[in-house]
């Protein structure tokens, strides 16, 4: 099993969430987060203050998967988050030693879905 | 001059204020995207301070100053506030100071621009915002105020009625504010992204403070602290209470559930609506006119809208174009003559107002249109009215004025 | 008609509408936990839009309007505003329009009920939150109104003194809070898990904001800018102060630091207190008043509740229930005529004033808190008066509105 | 006695009394960071309770009551209340009760010292910051209104011209909060990581309803509903417009973007520079005054205090100590006879009232520094003024007052 | 060494954190998410536009644990999350390379408590 | 490739972030956590209701970096992280399978920069 954390544009969340769902790969988490990377940051002025604001909002986003799932969910982010520009963001891949569905004990790939 | 009259008109003049800021801008603030919500607030408060340095040194003058001769301008005698000093001016208020009547209409005119503001939300340039408020407020408020309001105004001659603002304030903003967005073109993504509210607080704070202002607006209308400012107080109020209700059962039928939001917006189409008829009709008729204007505004801002595909961010035309529109036909069948003696009776009363309201309500807003048409391209032409993609997808706040609304982290 | 009259309580009855939207719709939004803030503001909201109507269409003829004989209710003559007018009715007001004091009187029937909704938070149906609000008013408030200052109510012949309700808005809606809270029961993982107040900016907002709008609830109660309204607004502030500041410094001895929720709390509490007293008393005893306010509401809300384990959410009945009753008692010991002729001396002043001010303390929630429980078990029988135990984990907000307050993401 | 004028200084008395809580402590409360607002919140809150108390049992005698002699100081004779009744007092206003004008006064005694909340916010310990600001009101604040307002106080013997207390008011507050900042030291980690504004719509919020208090606080000072009230409403509007405006367009021009923060910091310099001289200027020379102060007050707050590296955390002395001299230099400049028949005329008006003015330019903030300095010293040897490194860091919300602003989870 | 990231719902909070101190792994680090799994969202109106919000507030607890504590501390959170109800929501496990502790710069199995 | 997860304390982040590019490892994502650690948590009162607050508000820091940068990293973060004083934070440390760019497509180890 794997498990991966996309950082995405948040103003692409929505259309990688519906790529999700037609990847197959409907389950994900996601969250807020700042990111520093390539993009240049926006200077913000608080009264004559300027200052230099390195970190910009991205969304990060968190799906486990069936090996056999990795490809399409990875493809399926790729695709959706991709607008050619830097900020753009990043996946990370992960092995995921167990899973557990909490509701009913379940364990292992079959409490991934 | 009358101290418990200037009394209340000075009051008035704060609450109106309020209306605009903080009111406005937080009823819209929190209906945006937090990245964008700086940007309302940015241009609610700039037009406070741009509009009201605009009328006294000139703006006032066109408006109110005296007729140039064919009841469509008033000349620049009291450019600078030349004339307007501590000494009432009979002609619009016999027993408050003139300078009074002066600061108390500053506020119409500073609240009328910036009622557009919810068409063009998050994604006009501030630039090209803040010279298309100023031309416009120049090329078509003054000039609207006056053929209303000003002695010698061809609509005030016709015998039109406008109690505080339905076809000024109202039908002008709220038309051109749909000129506006048809013109912008829609926001990235629209329709397509969900565009939540991102504080509804905010929205029901901005809410509460418009309804609060709005007894100023209309009741200080009246420019005394008499019988007719009461009753333009009490069909105020009533006529709100009755749209904000009518919205959320319409809601509730609908939809199964009344939403906060949607009975914050029946209540400002309610004060809209009410806005020309509050010191003409009685306080039952007024709770008439809450409950149409709620259907009306209702059908306008979640069928009509949605349908059309225009991009109405805030729906400025949905509620006041049409919730104004529809009030100053409703001064034209319920006004009597029994409520305020200056007035007339409506066809419910066997008079034949609607006649002069039916003009104003029809020509208004299409002199709102056509100028705001010319004055936009004038100014996309000159310097681009709208931000780049890429900023707008940043935000406004950001890449307007180098701001945050909020931090993240701490 | 004295136009300096009719300003100061057209002002008034513009402040008094700020009590309700937006004061304690934030004082109380502020208190509850982020998925329920809606349901507070819109509870808060369509009282405003409902009671309104409500008042004008018979609730002040039933309040105001003459008695029909036994001085427990008047008649249906005023319904639909009928004879109320711009002409003063001399009974009430001599110097402002009738419909002043109508409209004026209309914001405080809208707040009654609206203070109830701190016992009843995140957890009551919407539904049966809305029939239950227009029953009690019809039922309690409008008779209790009637009781004590309407025109041949019984207790006001009594000689009963309730200068802006104390009796009428605070001790009737804080017994009926707690019948309510102790019938509705105690909110899921109440003592178990901490609810701790999701934006107290908010509170301290609402909280500021009733201050501000108080000064209209007492002072514009004079009916008149003269100087019985200036002993009430002074008094109203004086010991407001007091009890605010009393109730940091016992925080600060029980617990060794003064919090802002206490400090806006004691306030609160204050405001409460001096409410039926502001025009008979003192500055000075305005002072004690508030002292003693704060060291009783604080016992009710942190001591008393804390043992007894009933869940008023926001503690309606622990400052409104207990701050109102003390108020009433206080004006049986310090009321002098030397403040207000038409008033009385009270126990320190060497007068009887205390007996009917007991008799009213003692009568007046037993019959709010005894047609609280009829009209609950009637509401509850209809439409099972609290939201399923689900709905109430997601939040009033989604589940009863289909809204939520904050997006998250973006 | 006079309605007209009593409800007009009733209404301005709220009106101030919102500048304080809730303007002031959102303006503030906004600025400072998410772990620090409650902090600046309490403090202002208990200010209104603290100060309120004071004024009435002794403060106002001090400050208003018949000078013990020397023009330095008023006596006790009015302490608690006395003599302060219903009764107009014609030395300070003869058509409103004595109270009114009392209570009034009040609300500026309040404001005062709350105003360098923002100097030493984000690290003043609560207990020594309560101390502070009593003895400061006491020994600073009760002085100067006597000197500059008190019957038989030394500067207004001289001739010295404050309408509505730039000098008692802002440049005393401005400069000991100088002094003050300057005495507790920087805050942690200032000028090394950013200390961005938590939330800054609720500034706007602050901002906006300042501008809205404003209008009671300097229009409210002609204490009667009359022309010269209206002329300070209009020179404080424009002014206050002006100054906005001359802010945002500074920076557009310096940074190449305008912003919120600094559109309100201007109105807010705006509304302190109009202060001294709403009275006594007309309506085009406020303009003046208006863009002159948003020069000022930048080069103040975005220039010298940068390369000094002083931590005037929200800019108390840049605003409103730099504002303050400013307006009263400015009345000696352009106060006119023609607006005010009891004013004086500046110096473009070919009068000597610019000696005054910079006599008590000079005297009073010297006062004020000097008072502040010793204040402080023994305050701070008393209970150590500051708090412990590790509670800053954890912030003043959680450790000085065991609470917290926003839930993070729910 | 083993990193449990635990998605919950947000009113159980409390019980899992009680839960998990007494199962001598209090040391926890706790964080918002929104997550879509098989759970339905509830639908959200603004002025007539229905939107079917398909995320819903959790919370997500990360844990490290050395692998003797593994169990239990999945034991405690399955227990106190648990409604039955769907949407309850699911455990994760990885791999701990390392761990260190700042103030000390202890590193290892020993850093993690 | 590993992937560094690290919690510290909220007015450490500026230095960190420094320190961070001055080790060059800039790239870095950021997000809000609280924290239940051996640092006590302070206490609450509302209206007269103790409530011992155990959570602290934290902030989370996750470095995807390749090996040779692993330990500069680990370095930076510790040093400018470090007050000596409980609650400092910890890191923690993951092996990472698998990176992508999604602008470029890129995968693997040159991805991560
Ligand atoms: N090595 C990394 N470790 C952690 N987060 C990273 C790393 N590289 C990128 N990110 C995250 O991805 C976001 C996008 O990266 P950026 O370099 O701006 O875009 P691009 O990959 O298109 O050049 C960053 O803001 C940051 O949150
Ligand atoms: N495969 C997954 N990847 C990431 N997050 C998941 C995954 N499955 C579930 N989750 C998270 O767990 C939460 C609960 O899952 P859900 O399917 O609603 O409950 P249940 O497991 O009880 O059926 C989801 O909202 C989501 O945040
Ligand atoms: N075993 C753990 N699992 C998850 N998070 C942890 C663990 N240990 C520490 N943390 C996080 O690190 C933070 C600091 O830990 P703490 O024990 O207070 O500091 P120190 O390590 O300096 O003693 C905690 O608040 C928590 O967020």
């Amino acid at each position: 099993m794997k498990y991966i954390i996309a950082i995405i544009q948040p103003h692409k969340l929505d259309e990688v969430m519906t790529a999700l769902e037609k990847a197959e790969v409907p389950l994900v988490t996601v969250s807020n987060v700042l990111g520093r990377g390539r993009q240049k940051g926006v200077t913000e002025i608080y009264r004559g203050t300027k200052e230099a604001g390195s970190l910009l909002k991205k969304v990060k986003l968190e799906i486990a998967v069936n090996e056999d799932f990795l490809d399409r969910a990875i493809d399926a982010v790729t695709k959706s988050a991709r607008t050619g520009e830097v900020g753009d963001g990043k996946i990370f891949v992960f092995d995921l030693h167990d899973v557990m569905r909490i509701r009913t004990g379940e364990r292992g790939s079959s409490a991934i879905g | 001059m009358n101290t418990g009259d200037t009394a209340w008109v000075l009051v008035s003049t704060a609450l109106v204020f309020a209306m605009t800021i903080p009111g406005l801008a937080f009823f819209y603030g929190g209906l945006v995207r937090r990245k964008n919500v700086l940007s309302i607030l940015m241009q609610c408060f700039i037009i406070m301070c741009v509009i009201s340095l605009q009328w006294v040194l000139f703006g006032y003058s066109l408006s109110f100053g005296p007729d140039t001769g064919q009841g469509i301008i008033g000349g620049l005698k009291w450019a600078g506030l030349n004339y307007v000093g501590g000494q009432p001016n009979a002609d619009y208020a016999a027993t408050i100071p003139h300078s009074v009547f002066m600061i108390f209409q500053c506020m119409f005119a500073v609240i009328t621009p910036a009622l557009m503001i919810g068409a063009f939300a998050e994604r006009m340039k501030f630039s090209a915002f803040l010279v298309f408020t100023i031309l416009w407020a120049t090329l078509v408020y003054d000039p609207l105020a006056h053929w209303v309001w000003g002695t010698g105004g061809w609509m005030r001659n016709l015998g039109g009625l406008d109690f505080a603002g339905g076809i000024v304030v109202h039908a002008s903003s709220g038309v051109s504010a749909l000129v506006l967005c048809l013109l912008l073109g829609k926001r990235v993504g629209y329709q397509k992204t969900p565009f939540r509210p991102h504080n509804l607080p905010f929205t029901v704070l901005g809410g509460a403070l418009l309804w609060f202002g709005w007894f100023g607006f209309n009741a200080g209308s009246a420019l005394a602290a008499n019988d007719l400012a009461a009753n333009a107080f009490v069909t105020t109020h009533i006529a709100t209470a009755a749209a904000g209700l009518t919205w959320a059962l319409i809601e509730w039928q609908q939809h199964g559930k009344p939403t906060i939001l949607g009975t914050v917006t029946g209540a400002v189409a309610g004060l809209v609506a009410i806005t020309p008829a509050c010191g003409f009709v009685n306080p039952m008729n007024a709770i008439f006119i809450g409950i149409i204007v709620a259907f009306i505004c209702y059908l306008a801002v979640a069928v009509i809208k949605a349908k059309l595909g225009y991009d109405d961010a805030l729906d400025a035309f949905g509620v006041h174009g049409v919730g104004g529109i529809w009030g100053t036909i409703a001064v034209g069948l319920f006004a009597e003559k029994a409520v305020n003696s200056a007035g007339a009776n409506g066809l419910f009363f066997g008079g034949a107002q609607l006649w002069p309201q039916l003009i104003m309500a029809v020509v208004a807003p299409l002199f709102a249109g056509v100028m705001t048409f010319i004055i936009y391209k004038l100014v996309d032409a000159l310097m681009c009215a709208r931000v780049k993609e890429k900023d707008e997808t940043i935000g406004l706040d950001l890449t307007q004025q180098s701001e945050a609304a909020y931090t993240v982290i701490e």
